[in-house]
């Protein structure tokens, strides 16, 4: 198959994007007002010192240079300090990328499993209940504010009923976070055999993968009921009907038509969220990358910033990539 | 002749289209409900200083954290304002953002997106430019929007119109998206080639060709986009990088009253939050009205099942 | 003449429009076909031929319906059946091939799976025996290759190979009545001709009958048996093929033949000034062609014509046949 | 000097990714002389629509060139330019996508007149008039095209090009959309407009009956090649390429006893034009195929005055084809069958 020479060519080509993407943001980021320097030695630092820290940040090159520098040491995956955690932003991200990413899977993994269901149903049963309901729920999915659906389920859920675990972070702090080996809680938990911090890390979980779950369900819905209804009113299922073929095959077939535009639809949610499950991270306090880049945005921390860019850039990418490839397999037209 | 025939006369311009209109509504009442709620908002915010029972940024310490009742029917946030007034005086600031941003995003994006999807296959340096365009975009669109967002409003500064300016930076891909692909289809149409022979300008051609006949997607879009920039101001507000306190502001009121939560106070927070999902929830349903009545097929069927609707009724 | 394959009496269907009476698709259909039987069925668009064809099937796209009238198969009438015994009907006993053959077929399977998918349903013939048969029907369509072809995707078929595939698809179940409706349309001439003496040689083999569907009169001319003219939802004439093209007699038909006529003043006679195919439709009252009509009084505009034998087996509807 | 001369037209279109051509036009000439009707023949895959693109300079050919009225087509000298607006116009296949439904019926006729910056009142004028003589009533220059019958829109398309007067028209299947009656009208139509307007058409189609009753000369074209061409009526009775008789005897006029038969049966189905063979392109399909026309591509031969034919073995064809011209013996038959009962009333068939 011509499988290999293409994602060679796909990969060769995604070296110069990435570059474009940190360039773009390199330029944007130095905008921010705000002087590193004076931040980090605070307001009473003496000029001479904040001179010398400068010189040392190489801030005083022209941008141009401060990037090749950023790039060179980038390349040997030195991605600078952040002066907020005083820890090297690699080590900061290997914690805070898969606590974000654990909770964005599983968001939308819920997210299909609401949004797909409905969608066919809606899809296929064009009048009554079902298709009203799942119409509405596709329409106010994606009205809700997802920070303020976590808050209501926070009241509900904590407040109220007491079922759910404060919003306090990913694990409750008296127990002991196991080995991190994938950064994922739940399997991290799981390889420790550790069945009760597993519970615990679930348990802290079901909020806000409700939260991303019910709220991203909607797009889902939307894309898979207008998709598999055009393929039902599509010729070759009316010429499966007239052939006498069981409805529900019909509708499993319309359904597999419709699969290229739902994956594209979630491939998009996916890139979005890394940067866009920030409300319900800070909700949740969830201290996941997303926050760690706002954090860095507002208090002028740039490294931070570029470097949660040049991750989820890489995560986008090679999304894009998995979704070429689960095109090929599906469609063979694409061949 | 049945009613899928060429023949039959497109309703549009059928007897009196403003009646098929209102029966449309009355016959689906999502779509009317949707009018109804942006109507509702629009009113209520220009009418606030009358409508409103408390101007929206008087803080009275002593009644603060007061739960619904009277005379504050919504009960007062942690500062003792009054809910249901900055509820009411926030489309203000809310809307004029979100449409704003998205009109001027729809504007840059539509026109650079008809060009570039015109030009997409015209050999030569217009090609050249609309690929760049397209990567530009591609690299814009690669970015974690909400990140970017905020990025915007740090380099901008934290006003009302940087705020606008970084709504209309994120969501002019979509347009420039969905113009070029409605430009690149309608280049190839019949009609676009017979005024192309004719000898047309292609600017005129673009005027009076491609741009008519992309309108229907882009205003179903325009709708549905107010609404998620409105959901994106707020979201922007919530983490203190959109209108600062105490500005009334739904997203800003909702972070106002978040750590209440906690303790039981879920007034001050819920409230803005359902208003805000209302409103972007009739804007979404005023976008599927236009998609479906700018749609010629799905309008005939449509008024096919009026009146078999009318008929068993 | 032995028991009709299929049979339809007064069949009616309507569709409802917005603001004004329903649109009367068809006006009372009288049909039967014998078995290993062609005939024809020849209209211009918007005449019902396909809505004819789908009611047949009991599929009218909403928001039309069946408003009177029965189709009876081989005796058991369509009409009062249960869904599922209805389907069952659909593709093992009746089936049929429409126009655009590439769009008919699912994108994402292969020729084999969609010819097979409707054999299994219908048989529950699954494994070997199953691509056996669908091979066997792959080699009677003279699709050439059909060991590669099996496993071909539709988008690499082209027009003539992809009409024998859905040939395949309608004939597999080996069913006894078979519409065609407007089947060769999108075809070139040379491959029209190719498809149209194999539909013809599998209908004398498998001894179907069939309702062949075309806007194109010529081709009944060289492939029916019978041929029937529709306009404005009502046959206007059926006859055999001989006297049909020796001696028509409704003005319509001598309409449909004269655009053949390279003679201006010959068609000029026969078609009524200012009015055309697309224009002026049926009437609502009296005989649906009288607008059109050179030949229409005030008899024509009052009175609908009822369908008369004027010669053995030619029936006509009309106050005043052209008679030679 | 004729109006349109095409001189060994190539276009070739490169497959994105491979190294393969489709091979669409493979060195095509003809003439159109000013106010003649030439008819280009073929099925999908022949070339016709693609030569009848670049004859407009919708596509830039590959090779070979284009004289309008003696002058090389190309480069600054286009259709769009200055000095040839509206002199040639297009009518095309679906009459409903040669429409801009937002644009009522009378902006579109005027659309050429807009190019040539003719006033509003000259515009107005000049569409009323082309409307008139396409039989369109004043009413629908207000109409939207989704409110006009297929015929309709098609006479639309034709007003549109009639509007800047041109010397050319291609017409590219122009009546193949269309119901039999509706066709029928509006080959009547274009026929009435020659006489009246002196404009030469190229005419476009697959449809032998129609071709035979509009056209003078007929080209017939496969895969890329021009097969055959001659007087039409010359042409259908004594074809003699065997893809002519092929094509010819597959046209099923309405009447049973009316058929052409041939002993020459083309097997199998139009290969792809993708990276053709050398020689005759039908020799894939040919019963008469022999070594030297497999290996290279057949003369053009003048085997009667304007008939010219690219085959080696025209000769045997010519004796094993019956010399009758079935369109012509139909024409008569149908005057026969249809003519009024009361044929003194209409002096019909004189």
């Amino acid at each position: 198959m011509t499988l290999l020479p293409y994602v060679g060519r796909r990969l060769l080509f995604v070296l110069p994007q990435l570059v474009g993407i940190l360039f773009v943001s390199f330029l944007m980021v130095k905008l921010i007002p705000g002087d590193p320097a004076v931040l980090m030695l605070g307001p009473f630092a003496t000029p001479d010192s904040l001179a010398k820290l400068r010189a040392e940040l190489g801030l005083d090159h022209s941008i141009f240079v401060q990037f090749l520098i950023y790039l060179g040491k980038a390349a040997r995956g030195d991605l600078g300090f952040s002066w907020q955690t005083t820890m090297p932003v690699t080590t900061d991200l290997a914690q805070r990328f898969p606590a974000t990413l654990e909770l964005v899977t599983l968001g939308l993994l819920l997210a299909l499993a609401i949004g797909i269901p409905l969608g066919v149903a809606g899809a296929r049963y064009r009048r009554g209940p079902l298709r009203a309901a799942a119409d509405y729920y596709g329409l106010l999915a994606g009205a809700l504010p997802d920070f303020w659906l976590a808050l209501v389920l926070i009241y509900v859920f904590y407040t109220l009923l007491a079922w759910a675990p404060a919003p306090l972070g990913r694990i409750d702090l008296s127990i002991l976070p196991p080995e991190p080996v994938t950064g994922s809680l739940l399997i991290d938990s799981l390889l420790a055999g550790n069945w009760e911090t597993f519970q615990n890390a679930a348990a802290h979980l079901v909020l806000p993968v409700l939260t991303l779950g019910l709220i991203n369900a909607g797009p889902i819905l939307k894309m898979t009921q207008a998709t598999t209804e055009r393929m039902l009113d599509s010729d070759f299922s009316r010429y499966a009907e007239l052939c006498g073929l069981p409805h529900g095959i019909i509708v499993r077939q319309a359904f597999r038509n419709a699969l290229p535009s739902v994956v594209t639809i979630v491939s998009v949610l996916y890139g979005f969220l890394i940067g866009g499950a920030v409300l319900v991270e800070i909700v949740f306090s969830w201290g996941g990358a997303g926050q760690y880049a706002v954090q860095g945005v507002l208090n002028a921390d740039l490294n931070p910033v570029l470097g949660f860019v040049l991750y989820s850039a890489v995560l986008s990418l090679v999304i894009y990539l998995l979704v070429d490839l689960v095109y090929f397999a599906i469609d063979p037209r694409t061949r | 002749m049945t009613v899928t025939g060429s023949t039959i006369p497109a309703v549009s311009r059928g007897a009196g289209s403003f009646a098929f209109f209102r029966a449309v509504l009355r016959n689906h009442p999502s779509f009317a409900l949707g009018y109804a709620i942006v109507l509702l908002v629009v009113l209520l915010a220009t009418f606030a200083p009358w409508v409103a029972p408390f101007p929206p940024e008087f803080a009275d310490a002593d009644v603060f954290l007061q739960p619904p009742g009277w005379p504050h029917l919504l009960g007062t946030d942690a500062t003792g304002m009054d809910v249901l007034s900055r509820m009411i005086w926030a489309p203000r600031i809310d809307l004029s953002i979100a449409v704003l941003g998205t009109l001027l995003s729809a504007l840059v994006g539509s026109v650079l997106g008809a060009l570039v999807g015109y030009y997409q296959s015209v050999r030569g340096l217009a090609r050249l430019a609309a690929g760049f365009v397209m990567r530009a975009a591609d690299v814009l669109q690669a970015f974690p929007v909400f990140v970017f967002a905020i990025a915007l409003v740090a380099v901008f500064g934290q006003s009302l119109q940087s705020i606008v300016l970084a709504i209309a930076f994120v969501n002019a891909p979509i347009y420039l998206r969905l113009m070029r692909n409605q430009a690149m289809s309608i280049r190839t149409m019949r009609y676009v080639e017979a005024a192309w022979l004719a000898g047309l300008p292609d600017a005129r051609i673009i005027v009076r060709h491609v741009v008519p006949n992309a309108m229907a997607p882009v205003l179903a879009q325009l709708s549905v986009n107010i609404g998620w920039s409105i959901l994106l101001t707020a979201s922007l507000s919530f983490i203190g990088a959109g209108v600062k306190a105490p500005t009334p502001e739904w997203g800003s009121m909702i972070a106002m009253g978040y750590q209440n939560i906690i303790t039981g106070q879920w007034w001050s927070s819920i409230f803005p939050g359902l208003a805000l999902a209302v409103t972007v929830f009739g804007f979404a349903l005023v976008g599927s009205s236009i998609e479906v009545l700018s749609d010629p097929a799905r309008r005939r069927r449509l008024s096919g099942r009026l009146t078999a609707a009318r008929g068993a009724a | 003449m032995t028991t009709p394959a299929i049979e339809i009496e007064g069949l009616e269907v309507e569709f409802p429009r917005y603001g004004t009476a329903p649109v009367k698709a068809l006006r009372g259909i009288d049909l039967a076909i014998a078995e290993q039987e062609i005939l024809g069925l020849v209209g211009e668009s918007g005449a019902g031929k396909t809505t004819l064809a789908r009611a047949i099937m009991q599929l009218v796209p909403p928001p039309g319906r069946i408003a009177r009238g029965r189709v009876r198969f081989r005796g058991e009438d369509l009409a009062g059946l249960d869904p599922e015994r209805l389907r069952r009907l659909r593709g093992q006993v009746m089936a049929m091939v429409i126009a655009n053959p590439k769009s008919e077929l699912n994108p994402l399977l292969t020729v084999g799976q969609q010819i097979g998918n409707v054999l299994r349903y219908h048989t529950g013939l699954t494994g070997k025996p199953l691509r056996d048969r669908v091979m066997e029907m792959l080699k009677e369509v003279r699709i050439p290759d059909p060991e590669r072809r099996y496993d071909a995707w539709p988008h690499e078929l082209s027009g003539g190979m992809a009409q024998r595939v859905v040939m395949s698809i309608a004939l597999i179940c080996d069913p006894r009545f078979v519409i065609s409706d407007d089947a060769t349309s999108g075809l070139d001439v040379t491959v029209q001709a190719q498809v149209l003496e194999l539909l013809q040689r599998l209908v004398a083999r498998h001894r179907t009958a069939m309702l062949f569907i075309t806007r194109d009169i010529g081709i009944t001319a060289h492939f029916c048996d019978r041929v029937a003219v529709i306009y404005g939802g009502e046959i206007v004439e059926l006859a055999p093929r001989e006297p049909f093209f020796a001696n028509p007699h409704h003005p319509y038909t001598v309409l449909l033949l004269a655009a053949f006529s390279h003679n201006p003043r010959l068609r000029g006679y026969w078609h009524r000034q200012g009015t055309s195919a697309g224009e002026t439709g049926p009437a609502e009252t009296g005989c649906p062609f009288a607008p059109r009509c050179v030949r229409a009084r005030d008899r024509c505009r009052a009175e609908a014509p009822r369908l008369r034998e004027l010669e053995p087996g030619h029936f006509v509807r009309c106050h005043f046949p052209v008679e030679r | 000097m004729a109006l349109l001369e095409v001189r060994d037209l190539v276009q070739h279109f490169p497959i994105a990714g491979t190294k393969k051509l489709v091979q669409a036009v493979n060195g095509v000439s003809f003439d159109v002389e000013a106010g003649e009707t030439v008819a280009l023949v073929g099925e999908s895959g022949s070339g016709k629509t693609t030569i009848g693109r670049c004859v407009l300079g919708l596509i830039r050919q590959t090779a070979g060139t284009i004289l309008f009225k003696g002058e090389p087509m190309g480069g600054r000298r286009t259709v769009r330019s200055a000095a040839l607006r509206g002199r040639m116009q297009l009518v095309f296949q679906e009459p409903a996508e040669s429409l801009d439904p937002r644009f009522v019926v009378g902006q579109t006729i005027g659309e050429p007149l807009v190019a040539l910056g003719a006033s509003r009142a000259d515009r107005e004028k000049a569409v009323r008039l082309a409307a008139r003589r396409v039989g369109l009533a004043e009413r629908f220059l207000a109409s939207y095209p989704a409110e006009l019958s297929m015929g309709l829109q098609q006479r639309v398309g034709i007003a549109r090009a009639i509007v800047s007067t041109p010397e050319l028209i291609v017409l590219d299947e122009p009546t193949s959309a269309l119901d039999p009656t509706a066709r029928a009208e509006i080959i009547d139509l274009l026929i009435r407009l020659q006489k009246e307007l002196g404009t030469a058409y190229l005419f476009i189609s697959h449809d032998l009956s129609t071709v035979r009753y509009v056209s003078r000369r007929v080209a017939v074209l496969y895969l890329g090649s021009l097969v055959e061409e001659g007087p039409a009526t010359e042409l259908f009775a004594r074809p003699r390429h065997p893809y002519s008789v092929g094509l010819l005897s597959a046209v099923l006029l309405p009447n049973p006893h009316l058929r052409r038969e041939t002993t020459i049966r083309l097997e199998g189905e139009i290969p792809s034009p993708i990276d053709l063979p050398p020689g005759c392109p039908l020799a894939g399909r040919c019963p008469l195929v022999d070594a030297r026309s497999r290996e290279n591509m057949p003369p053009v031969e003048e085997v009667a005055p304007g008939h010219r034919v690219r085959c080696f073995r025209h000769a045997e064809i010519a004796a094993m084809e019956p010399a009758t011209d079935y369109f012509e013996a139909f024409q008569r038959e149908t005057e026969r069958i249809l003519a009024p009962p009361e044929a003194e009333r209409a002096g019909v068939g004189a």
